[in-house]
């Protein structure tokens, strides 16, 4: 099943009946993607799109319909709640769309996430896609195809565009996952390096990075040192001014530390190939699949 | 959310670390009328949110009230990197002995919120860290434990701290990590934390942000953002809630998405243009806020090309294209518009836009090499630049 | 330490749960009193620290005023297990629709606190937990995060409680963990919170038991502990620090650490005998410790012997003769004393207690033994009785 | 090392300077324990017993003197604290002496150390030896010798009882432990039972339980299914009435469990021999290694 999700993926969302958790609700289910349930409080016993029942709480749609994976649209401050709520209904994979959770929210929910068996993705990311099986996310689905190229990005558009690049060359991917721009997030590039290389699916990794933080390098270290398959890499915001928040809350140059420079450079020798510009990434990738 | 020093100090004084008495003044009758209330030495600062106020001619001492006047004449209405200053800040001089640091940040690698102390105080940390990273300890907090005394107690031993003091010490680093948590902060530093002649510890500087996706339930906080520290663009950016850097460049950005703005930006740069600033439209955007956008990029007098990627996946490519067509109906536009639309409605968006003659582009290489083509060869080149629509 | 219905309600509507408006008096005329002023049919409540008090009579309604009084002259002064009721709750009658079980409680196996409900209320919930353990739902609070709304909306769902009371009974299970850990409780249940006629949720009975050891933070709540709920011996051990259970049978112990105890009163009953009490003397403790121990342990008439099983690890052999020959001194001993001494100072003690002629023993099945042979002999049979030193 | 203890401990004691902690400390460093170090806040620098440094902190004498092991003796209200600490600097076994700790601070610690590699044995122990190596605790010493028989008991002066007894024989022990009496403790029966079953120089186990809580029959699942070595057990408390708390503040039988009757018929079911009192277990040990 690629990594994370696939055909054995049984989704509860959380937020169900929002606008936007039921938009993207239909989005999963036009995809394929097997939505058991959703939640929201005070609405159990209603339905979503008509086929879709709605419970109280998370651990009523997982005693009733063995949902192992939960996607969350709640606003920003119910966001920490949720996924501390997914966690205590047993859920092992929670993707957190919601964007704009105060980091100190999520200090909490990770070091509580620590206690538990739950993986957490994101929040504030587009969420993942298993081309063919499932959708668990806020991409659009039409611009993939299945394949071997394994997807980690901490962006969505950008995301997307690498994803459509590939695409158009005939190229597929395994698993595309977009990890979030926050600074403090559920699984790290090390985390899902680590999911792609152990994943018989994936051959090849795109691993798309940006400005903040230490995780890049970090992963870095995991490519030098463990990782077999080949890596193609790109940081976004070589451009970016240091001390300024580039949209997301963890795209930030401080203290002199996170440039795209030296995430590069580790990248680099690391042995990953480093694109110069997102255009690049699907053409190195094509030339490592000898369709350069 | 950056908060000024007199109002980050006043944060502090709340949650009981000791700050000298001082008041805020806009005029230099105002800092005299104030020193004379102190009945002692005062020190004049500038407020503004920028580093290296000292160096700049912002801080200065002042023995008398009259001298107090003199010094705040100065430095009222100074301009310091960018920021004209239009508030000091009154001290009572603080008689120093010793200065440490004492701050708070978020260690995104360990997840948590970390305290570093330092013998080295009134220096920038970031210098202690680069030249002697041995004078740095620091302690990281477990979110469900909070700040525990043997952590801030190793914290004053670690920077050898006379034992005198240890107890206060200990005080004022809860105190701090209260102040963080409480303010939901993502910085809260004080440097100098003084030990002064008499044996008192006294925050004399220091600063707090504030974690702006946390503003909604610090409504006080919020209250307190200066909207001179933004530039007008920024202002209005922040008021369509939209993510808007102002840069030095000459080629303006219109994206969705902070990474595929940036990466949009690292194009531009790489085929040899400058981007003019970085402008995330957010997921979903209607035409209004797209309008929006563009006046505001266009509003940036050396602008000389305007470069709009968007891939739709939220964000619909015709409602883009609408708020396209409304900017160029209502601005004087002047120069190029290079677009390129890929995604959920991407036909219905190139349709809105084939009669406003704009150059388009497929990839996002192409879109950057005719934005840089665009913005070097001048306005006049292109038939879509404003002269046709003025 | 158990505390009172109009304890544990006071400290309830503190932390915001609603209970019937209600008083507490000694006597009947109070009530009347009380009852006047409530304007409404009341329930006159005995306030003693035991279950069954409704099956017992100690709980009976009253419609006016005058029946009120009737009603507290039959309850107060009434015996009830062996308590005598001193004070009674007059509470508002409530209109009740249903009666529902919510408590919080310490689960040792979990080490968590578990806040449970039933739709069974008004019944003990250990015979819910007998008799239909499946209408008990519960939660276990992680201590970091405390009660989740989710899991207190998982309790509502659980019992089935209609969804227009779902927000007050989450509310309500909220204050419930709240007053239970403000108030370092080991249980704290409302039995039967009460869905009233018109739609009101209320704790028309509770209890709140505290943690002794955390009693040093709550001096409130310490000082409500009611002397009379413990009888005279219990109280006299309670202030000398020693753990004193008062039972049945008529042999006395007095030993050194609450396992050694217990096993020294197993071991009398594997020989035939019934201990008259359990009695720790804690570690390190002095002769005048010792010997209010005996004293409180003679002051029960039905003591026949006494077993002294002392194992000196802190506690020193000798320090615990001196306290022994110090009551010999001072009471009138009338029984046999069975005397068992190892360890620290052993020999030095057994040399203390020589001349005083009592009954030693090596091992604790030989000085049980003996222990229950002196009992059943009964008091003359031993030269070391009391008759020789009165 | 038998288990836990033995040469290899480096001892640190919190609360050094207290009487209760000075007097102990002289104890076990009489019976050749390796006590490295003393912590007492605001005291670093002095020196107990002439001998021993003083630390303010367990950081700085886990730094200074690699410090393994912690033994606390700080009053009550600073027992929590005393332990989180011990566990921050990083020790891995940690022993609270101190009784009267309430018990949502214990709730709080054990939540803690979960998210940590510290065991913590108490509180409201007598701590814990290894006749002949090392004595980290406060019972008296010199009635151990050396042998094969592990013991593990809620309290501490039946312990020495049974340890008396079984010494009088001639039996030695390889390291007898006392879990404390409180309602929750960080070392459980079953946590002490898996360590003596995977112990080789334990070849039979002294198993003292009392009366309240589920430990004993948790523990004598244990013996059922997974232990090969033989168990001797007690269980105090059979005379104790319900309701009434028997001096420990964990042996109260409540709700009608947690009886002596259950806990003995649950570890006879599970193959331990079961005293009847407690002159009796040295008797069946005795038997067991054929000097009955």
């Amino acid at each position: 099943m690629s990594i994370l999700v696939g055909k054995d993926t049984r989704l509860v969302v959380q937020g169900i009946t929002g606008r936007e958790g039921l938009f993207h609700t239909q989005q999963m289910v036009e995809y394929g993607t097997n939505v058991v349930a959703g939640v929201t409080p005070g609405k159990g016993g209603e339905w979503a799109l008509d086929t879709i029942p709605v419970f109280d709480t998370v651990s009523e749609a997982v005693e009733a319909l063995d949902a192992n994976t939960s996607i969350i649209y709640v606003p920003a401050r119910g966001a920490a709640d949720a996924i501390i709520e997914a966690a205590d209904a047993g859920i092992a994979l929670v993707i957190c769309i919601t964007e704009g959770v105060p980091a100190l929210d999520m200090v909490q929910v990770r070091a509580y996430l620590d206690t538990t068996n739950t993986r957490l993705i994101g929040p504030n990311c587009p969420g993942l896609i298993t081309p063919g099986q499932a959708k668990v996310g806020i991409m659009p689905g039409h611009i993939h195809i299945p394949g071997n190229v394994g997807l980690v990005s901490r962006s969505g558009t950008l995301t997307y565009e690498v994803v459509y690049a590939l695409t158009a060359r005939g190229i597929g991917q395994s698993t595309a996952i977009g990890i979030g721009g926050d600074p403090i997030i559920g699984t790290t590039f090390l985390d899902v390096l680590q999911l792609f290389e152990a994943d018989e699916e994936t051959e090849h990794v795109v691993f798309i990075g940006e400005i903040g933080g230490t995780d890049e390098q970090k992963a870095a270290e995991y490519i030098k040192s463990e990782m077999k398959k080949p890596v193609t890499a790109f940081i976004a915001g070589q451009t970016a001014p240091p001390g300024r928040r580039m949209g997301h809350a963890g795209a930030i140059i401080s203290g002199g530390e996170g440039t795209a420079a030296e995430k590069m450079e580790a990248l680099a020798a690391a042995g990953a190939k480093v694109a110069r510009h997102p255009d690049e990434i699907a053409q190195l990738v094509a030339a490592s699949f000898g369709r350069g | 959310m950056n908060l000024h020093e007199y109002q980050s100090k006043r944060i502090f004084a709340k949650y009981g670390i000791p700050i000298p008495n001082g008041e805020v003044a806009t005029t230099p009758t105002q800092v005299r009328d104030i020193a004379v209330r102190l009945g002692k030495p005062v020190v004049v600062k500038s407020q503004v949110l920028v580093g290296g106020r000292g160096k700049a001619g912002g801080i200065k001492v002042a023995q008398t009230p009259a001298d107090a006047e003199v010094k705040a004449e100065a430095i009222l209405g100074m301009n310091i990197k960018g920021l004209t200053v239009k508030k000091v800040l009154v001290d009572e001089a603080a008689d120093i002995a010793t200065e440490i640091y004492l701050g708070a940040v978020l260690d995104r690698g360990r997840r948590r919120v970390v305290l570093m102390a330092s013998s080295e105080g009134g220096v920038e940390i970031e210098q202690v860290a680069r030249d002697t990273p041995e004078k740095i300890v620091s302690v990281a907090v477990h979110p469900f434990l909070g700040l525990r005394d043997h952590q801030a107690r190793n914290l004053a031993d670690g920077i050898g701290l006379p034992r005198a003091h240890t107890t206060e010490f200990m005080r004022i680093a809860k105190a701090l990590y209260t102040t963080y948590m409480a303010s939901d902060a993502s910085l809260a530093e004080i440097n100098p934390l003084v030990i002064t002649g008499d044996g008192r510890l006294v925050a004399v500087d220091g600063k707090i942000a504030v974690d702006d996706s946390a503003l909604f339930r610090h409504p006080n906080i919020a209250e307190m953002r200066d909207p001179d520290e933004e530039n007008a663009a920024e202002q209005e950016a922040h008021r369509f809630g939209l993510s808007y850097i102002n840069l030095d460049g000459e080629i303006g950005c219109m994206v969705n998405g902070a990474g595929l703005a940036m990466a949009t930006m690292d194009i531009i740069k790489y085929y040899g243009g400058d981007p003019a600033n970085f402008l995330d439209i957010g997921g979903g955007a209607q035409s209004d806020k797209v309008a929006a956008a563009l006046r505001i990029i266009l509003a940036e007098k050396r602008v000389k090309a305007v470069l709009i990627n968007i891939f739709g996946g939220i964000t619909r490519c015709d409602e883009v294209a609408r708020g396209i067509l409304q900017a160029i109906d209502t601005l004087t536009v002047r120069v190029p518009f290079v677009v390129r639309l890929v995604g959920t409605n991407e036909e219905e968006g190139r349709r809105i836009l084939a009669e406003a003659n704009l150059i388009t582009a497929t990839s996002l290489a192409d879109a950057a090499q005719k934005a840089v083509a665009a913005s070097q060869s001048g306005a006049e080149s292109r038939g879509q630049s404003k002269e046709q629509h003025a």
